[in-house]
């Protein structure tokens, strides 16, 4: 055999060719009796929940009656990530947007990049190098 | 007449007549599984094959309800025609529990990502030796790759037992919009951490201290399911796409497949198939300088007054195999353009015309 | 306009490989940004054309885009961090960038600060993620005041991932 | 700019002595092209008509291939070390045409199974006849009643075995994959379909409808 092949599997780029958004399923935790609960509540009867769902078809929200503080999970299918925040005590529309802003993250956490730009990418340029200068413009030892 | 199963085709291991002669060395014949009790009219009468053992189809409105089947069906962007039922097939790997399996879109599904995959390659990259080839479907189409794509469109697995469900007073439409690949005793099993006691088919999958886990494979039959599922419905053209959108899009690192034993009598033997009459010969192209504290060396791989690649290293002998391993790669990666400086067409793009090359196979060293 | 940097000779079949061409001179590329010698309107096919085979086919091209006025050198499937939340975009949106600097292959470099034509090459960005920085504190004293003031920091990001990029 | 790099031993003409060796192999000795470039019947390796006769017979004009593509096809890796274009890559574009059209095929019969999907009888799928269809058999046998395999260019270390024991039955399987694999890309997918189905399928669901039938003798 000239030559061996080395298995490598393909590296996944979100985004490129189609976005499967990675938040998939948000579990929303509330009480039917406690005061820190009545916000949630709120957003369930008055439709805008409902109104959220059928908006985005492609997260699945689950809704779990349960004693305690409310509470939000995010299920990113990225790595199978889980985010649970706390949702006590806020209106209705803080926690829609509380739901709005989870669900457009990907499930990482949290890092603030000084890069720009990432790239997986080879240079297209490469690296300049002073061995491919003309011989006469080369710096002398 | 109807022939039960399919237990008497006679080309079997053993000395079957054929053409007049015996087979020594035997040949062997796909085998049907038992279990679903085919049956058909005539042989080559298609349409007239099926299953006896009782399956049924999920109806499609119950389908319709599961939102979990809703939610990966919007996910993944599926036309309407896509029906719930089909996806929920997809998703169902296990054969007795009286609902129709995915086999028949597997294979559907792994057909059109072999043909489409390796079109692309055979196209893009006509020159990749076949090992590396074959690697590289793998990479775009093997196990481990599809089962992170399943993983990325956010499937569930079924991992919960019957009872366990009822416990939890789970809505039963629920199991429907999962992966279910393990049976009943297969998911109340006891597990400890760090230790993974492997089924049948993982232990047959064992390949130096790497196997397939059932997880996985189950969750790239799923992904293969759901684009035969897209045939079925939506035609090939919108599987095409699917697949470009999903699998192609994933990047692949040719580069850094090749292992070369023996790099240069290779780029002798390649040169010598492309008819190139001069002989190779490897030049120092540059270099910092014998005494220098650390001395860079260039060197470049020449047949006549052309380069074929340049390599850069901190001793002579570095150099010169970075710039043999540097030319080999830059003949095995060769993509063809057309004459206006566009990718060339593939063939089953519409409007197809022949323009990249033939790749012409790898030489024996 | 375009510069030629080295002339790429053809080698028998043997395609240019990156990873030989990692260590090359620049010298060709000092000077290639010469703004508005030529307006991008009057390029002739046959200067684009260079650019064109020699990314081959796209494959080997970059381009310079410019978001609030920042550049962002980009390739194919390359992830652009904006430190801010664009307004009216979500998750999923497919953006238009309507002012690409800069258009470059491995030797040729194409060029023109006013924005080059859009029709000369297609490049599409999709929003894959709208997410914030992480929470710090930022603390201000003011003089003659003893309190020390403190604000919470957590700044949005927005992730953009480059869809497509080619020549036209 | 680059300056180009013209050695001075170059601007020489380039000569060179070597012994070329006939008869059998020794070690170390480079062997005689015209030996090397025979095949076992003594056929020639040549870019000429005769050679790719039966090929460019069993083709007609609407699938007609170039001459030197042809070459190819019959060309296994086996022959001469691979040092002329042979049909590795052809046999696998043309494999996975065959087997994605026999999928689509056999799937897309009239049927009345209820568990079909779209009218698409899935349950024949993973069927041995189907899976047969594509199968070495099937093909080394179609390839040796269309004569397509009469001028081969491969290599056995025993030519004088059977059919299938010399390994004849693969090589001629692996050229029918690579003619369609070089029709399609030729003339591109939906023409290589159509060529699968004018000229290769009918035989081939005979052929296999014999293998299958115990008694049943092609020659």
């Amino acid at each position: 055999m000239p030559v061996k092949a080395i298995p490598k599997v393909s590296i996944a780029r979100n985004g490129v060719g189609t976005l499967v958004v990675p938040c998939n399923k948000i579990q929303i935790q509330y009480c039917n009796w406690g005061g820190s609960s009545q916000g949630v509540r709120d957003l369930l009867t008055n439709g805008q929940l409902n109104n959220f769902a059928s908006n985005n078809k492609n997260i699945f929200i689950e809704v779990i009656k349960k004693s305690g503080h409310p509470t939000a999970t995010f299920h990113y299918s990225n790595k199978d990530k889980v985010n649970e925040i706390d949702i006590k005590n806020l209106k209705f529309n803080e926690v829609l947007k509380k739901i709005n802003e989870y669900s457009q993250r990907s499930g990482n956490e949290l890092f603030k990049w000084n890069h720009k730009v990432l790239s997986i990418n080879q240079s297209t340029r490469g690296i300049w190098s002073p061995m491919h200068e003309a011989k006469s413009d080369r710096y002398k030892i | 007449m109807m022939i039960k199963g399919l237990t008497s085709i006679k080309l079997s291991s053993t000395s079957t007549r054929c053409i007049g002669r015996t087979f020594a060395r035997s040949y062997q014949v796909a085998q049907p599984d038992p279990f679903f009790k085919t049956e058909y009219d005539e042989i080559d009468n298609y349409g007239s094959y099926k299953n006896t053992r009782f399956t049924h189809k999920l109806p499609e409105t119950t389908a319709q309800q599961s939102p979990l089947l809703v939610a990966l069906h919007s996910r993944l962007n599926l036309p309407n025609k896509y029906e719930h039922s089909t996806l929920s097939q997809a998703l169902n790997l296990i054969k007795n529990e009286g609902l129709a399996n995915n086999f028949g879109l597997n294979t559907l599904g792994k057909n059109l990502l072999t043909y489409y995959v390796s079109e692309y390659l055979l196209m893009r990259y006509p020159r990749l030796p076949i090992p590396v080839f074959n690697e590289a479907i793998n990479a775009y189409m093997g196990v481990d790759s599809l089962y992170e794509v399943g993983k990325s469109w956010g499937i569930e697995a079924d991992v919960t037992s019957k009872l366990d469900k009822h416990l939890s007073q789970e809505n039963e439409l629920l199991k429907y919009g999962r992966l279910r690949f393990l049976e009943d005793s297969e998911k109340s099993k006891i597990t400890e951490d760090g230790i993974v006691e492997l089924n049948e088919y993982e232990s047959r999958t064992i390949q130096g201290n790497k196997f397939i886990s059932s997880e996985s494979e189950a969750y790239a039959s799923s992904v293969r399911s759901i684009i035969g599922g897209l045939y079925t419905h939506c035609g090939e053209e919108s599987a095409k796409k699917f697949i470009y959108d999903h699998i192609l899009s994933r990047k692949v690192e040719f580069e850094s497949m090749f292992q070369f034993s023996k790099p240069t009598r290779e780029l002798t033997r390649i040169c010598e198939k492309l008819n190139l009459t001069e002989p190779i010969s490897v030049r120092l192209i540059a270099e910092t300088g014998r005494l220098s504290s650390h001395a860079i060396y260039v060197t470049g791989v020449f047949v006549g007054n052309q380069k074929l690649g340049e390599g850069v290293g901190s001793s002579i002998n570095e150099s010169k195999t970075r710039a043999v391993v540097n030319s080999l790669l830059s003949y095995y990666l060769y993509t063809p353009i057309d004459e206006s400086g566009n990718p060339i067409k593939l063939p089953s793009d519409v409007n197809y015309k022949f323009e990249g090359i033939v790749g012409e196979g790898d030489v024996a060293i | 306009m375009i510069k030629n940097a080295i002339n790429p000779s053809l080698r028998g079949g043997f395609q240019a490989f990156r990873g030989s061409m990692m260590m090359r001179s620049m010298t060709s590329s000092v000077g290639t940004n010469n703004i508005g010698d030529i307006p991008s309107q009057t390029v002739s096919t046959q200067n684009f054309n260079l650019l064109k085979f020699d990314s081959n086919g796209s494959k080997n091209l970059y381009a310079i885009l410019r978001i609030h006025n920042i550049p962002y050198l980009v390739t194919k499937g390359d992830k652009i961090i904006l430190p801010t939340k664009l307004k009216g975009v979500k998750v999923g949106d497919q953006l238009d960038i309507n002012k690409v600097t800069t258009l470059g292959s491995p030797n040729f470099t194409f060029n023109d600060n006013n924005g080059i034509n859009k029709d000369l090459y297609n490049l599409k960005l999709n929003v894959v993620e709208i997410t914030r920085e992480p929470y710090y504190e930022v603390y201000r004293k003011k003089q003659r005041c003893r309190r020390l003031k403190t604000f919470p920091v957590e700044n949005y990001q927005t992730v953009l991932t480059i869809n497509e990029l080619s020549l036209a | 700019m680059m300056k180009q790099f013209i050695p001075r031993n170059l601007l020489k003409s380039f000569q060179r002595n070597i012994y070329l060796h006939r008869g059998s192999r020794i070690s170390g000795l480079k062997k005689h092209p015209e030996e090397v470039f025979t095949n076992y019947k003594g056929i020639k390796y040549e870019d000429i008509d005769s050679n790719t006769q039966y090929i460019n017979e069993f083709l007609t004009d609407k699938f007609k291939i170039d001459n030197k593509l042809a070459l190819q096809v019959i060309t296994h890796k086996s022959f001469a070390n691979g040092i002329k274009p042979h049909n590795e890559k052809l046999v696998a574009m043309g494999s996975r045409v065959l087997n994605l059209f026999l999928v689509k095929h056999v799937t897309s019969q009239q049927t009345t199974n209820e568990l079909a999907i779209n009218n698409q009888n899935l349950d024949i799928l993973g069927q041995p006849f189907s899976r047969e269809l594509s199968g070495r058999l099937s093909l080394g046998i179609f390839a040796k009643v269309e004569k397509l395999n009469t001028i081969m260019f491969w290599n056995t270390y025993e030519h004088g075995l059977s059919f299938e024991n010399s390994g004849e039955l693969k090589v001629s399987a692996n050229l029918v994959y690579a003619l369609i694999g070089a029709i399609n890309f030729t003339h591109g997918k939906t023409v290589a379909e159509e060529f699968i189905k004018e000229k290769v399928l009918p035989q081939v669901e005979d052929i296999t409808k014999k293998i299958f039938d115990s008694e049943g003798k092609v020659e």
